[in-house]
């Protein structure tokens, strides 16, 4: 069986080391959270300028107190408040041990796109997408293996504007995760597909998972 | 010299000239200087370059001032969102400028301004469509792209508190673009929710000192 | 990952190796980490490089490091001082390796060090000795000299007080280098006056946030 | 009469506007600060990172509160906190209103030479000259006109190594101030002097007083 939006969290999730300082993108990453063991130790950065950030806020909500999706938060114990060039000073530094973003397509070689479909009358927003994309010590992928219209978004090289360049370690997808190592493609697990299959549905090379 | 607290936000915005570049705070809502754009708007400057994270929300604030089409350019990260239609309308009919900008470059980039840094390699954006032209550098095996200070003539900040010489303090990530912009602009305008007496804020707990701040007004 | 508690100086520096770069924080006397210094010497590393503002004060601290000759080169902005006996001794005699920086340039190239900047134009030190051999450039009017990072394999900072999770406040001018230097070294190593538990500092207050400190010891 | 050191440190201080940001460079620049007038405002800048220094310290020394030259001092109401990277931000970003600083030679087109004499045993020191030299609105040097063994200080061009370009904008002796204009040296003030002396004894071209 392919995995759900909240398995894929799960797994991802069992990935991140305790205490891990993390940045979970806009859209399905925030789901991570969620499933993140109790006392795991993990910190989660906020672009907007927060470590520590806690659950999404209940009833007592705070306008001062957002994510980066602009959704009201809480804070935990521990945390800290900084400006937007500390922010992201922090994260284009190398200082964030884990990132997870979303993405429309992602290359072989570790290309991310994640922020423009490239057509012509869309509204470009980029964010912090590419600061994050660079930024981080391992960057973790999360997405489908596919299109609605069925087409891979692992593949050869993307054809949607660039996020980042090969700056991508990690791919998790509703069928398999990949590692893109020096080596190539490595499927490190599959979830109710063969690797066979797998590699009759993608362009990409694909090796096995290391023994 | 000291900053000067202004009675209302009309006149913390008096003075504001056509065709200057605005830095506006905010990340969102949070941290936006709703009041100091209302003003604005009835100060009537026009043909501004703005620079800010978003692009304005709904109909109100950022997004009344481009509705009013005052804004030839805007510089931002992110300008589409749910409820950014006045800003979507403008760039669809070719009625206003974007140059959009990752968000980490932009806030180093008013970073340089205020520090006196005449340019700087960023690693962010290399081999994307928003470095094409851009300088780059190979450094230590890795790929920069050149990047330029963004300079203000006025800053319109939101922040918690100041004290009567314009030291300011900034509430949880409603933080997030004030301190910097402070750095980066000619004049500094700043509404704060309460302004106290010198003394009463901790010096070790300021975050934008006294002498980034020419005005402030209490809103 | 969470900042290590260390229960004494000895702990706090161990494993430091022979050829590393160490950032050691203070403005003379003031923020200098002078139990950590003091056992990085009994640690024994050697062939050190050492970042600092100055080059150590009477025969203690890092002058005592300095003269059991465990330092191959300073780079420092001020290392002449009244009682800097030690340093000026070395140097003279040609055994230890002095680059002058001007301290802002000192600041700033560390800062880019822990700001992913791959280097930056500084206005400081053109037309000077100090930017001989270096690339400039005219921006703007102005004349800049390009500056790359300086990054540490340690630092050894003097802080006031640090939560159990590793976030500092700093006190009054011992503030200094600290927070800069925490950005910039690999593993970063805190001397504070107090560790209190997570939840007893203001978050609003914390300088230096805990993903930048890796051991913390009370002294 | 030429005047005292404390003569010429009240000459500046009646030309710092009120409350101006200022830097007090070490030596005889610090005695600046004895002359400003009460209630005047002016917040003085110490580039170990603090605004709003007060007078040195009495009795209470508090280590952790020193000056640029180390020497400890006290706080102002008002006054703010902040590392060494953001003191020079600010020095370096234009920010400061003046700074005043002693100088071995200035140069009619306002170069600055003060860190160095060039004795090859000299151990050089520069701390935070450069970054002042260049940073502040208005660069002023105080100094005596000339130096022990009678050689004049203000030159047609440094001979000692530099600080920073064209950098000092007025310049204050025991002997005449100095406007460092585009169209030349202008005198501003003389003190015990003529011009037409103070012509025979410098190397520059002077112009005389705007009227």
């Amino acid at each position: 069986m392919s995995l759900s939006k909240q398995e894929m969290a799960a797994v991802v999730a069992r990935d991140i080391p305790p205490g891990a300082f993390v940045n979970l993108g806009i859209g399905q990453p925030v789901l991570v959270a969620d499933h993140l063991p109790e006392g795991s130790g993990v910190v989660l950065h906020t672009e907007n300028g927060m470590l520590n950030m806690g659950p999404a806020a209940g009833d007592q909500v705070d306008p001062d107190l957002t994510n980066a999706g602009k959704q009201p938060v809480t804070e935990l114990p521990g945390s800290s408040y900084f400006d937007s060039a500390a922010s992201f000073a922090m994260m284009r530094g190398g200082h964030l041990d884990v990132c997870v973003l979303g993405a429309f397509q992602v290359s072989a070689r570790g290309d991310l796109a994640n922020w423009h479909t490239g057509e012509p009358d869309a509204i470009p927003a980029v964010g912090g997408a590419m600061d994050l994309a660079i930024g981080a010590k391992s960057v973790f992928v999360m997405m489908t293996l596919f299109a609605r219209d069925g087409s891979a978004k692992l593949v050869p090289a993307c054809t949607y504007p660039l996020t980042g360049v090969g700056c991508v370690d990690r791919v998790y997808t509703d069928l398999a995760t990949f590692d893109l190592s020096p080596g190539g493609v490595v499927v490190r697990e599959t979830f109710g597909i063969s690797i066979d299959e797998l590699a009759g549905r993608l362009d990409v090379p694909l090796e096995p998972p290391a023994k | 010299m000291s900053a000067t607290l202004c009675a209302t936000p009309e006149e913390a915005v008096a003075g504001i000239e056509d065709g200057s570049t605005v830095l506006i705070g905010g990340f969102g809502m949070a941290g936006m200087p709703v009041e100091l754009i209302g003003a604005l708007i009835d100060q009537g400057a026009a043909d501004l370059t703005v620079v800010s994270n978003n692009a304005g929300n709904g109909d109100t604030g950022l997004a009344a001032l481009l509705a009013r089409g005052r804004v030839r350019k805007v510089i931002c990260s992110f300008p589409r969102q749910h409820d950014s239609w006045v800003f979507d309308g403008l760039y669809r009919d070719g009625k206003i400028e974007l140059e959009l900008v990752p968000q980490g470059n932009l806030a180093e980039r008013m970073r340089a301004a205020g520090a006196g840094i005449g340019a700087f390699f960023s690693p962010t954006g290399f081999g994307t469509p928003l470095a094409e032209g851009k300088e780059t550098r190979e450094i230590d095996g890795r790929t920069y792209v050149l990047e330029h200070p963004i300079k203000g003539d006025v800053a319109l900040i939101g922040a918690h508190r100041a004290d009567r010489m314009g030291n300011l303090v900034y509430r949880k990530t409603a933080r997030n673009f004030g301190p910097v912009m402070a750095t980066a602009a000619t004049t500094v305008v700043a509404q704060v929710a309460e302004i106290v007496e010198v003394g009463d804020l901790d010096p070790e707990t300021v975050v934008t000192p006294s002498i980034y701040v020419d005005r402030v007004v209490a809103v």
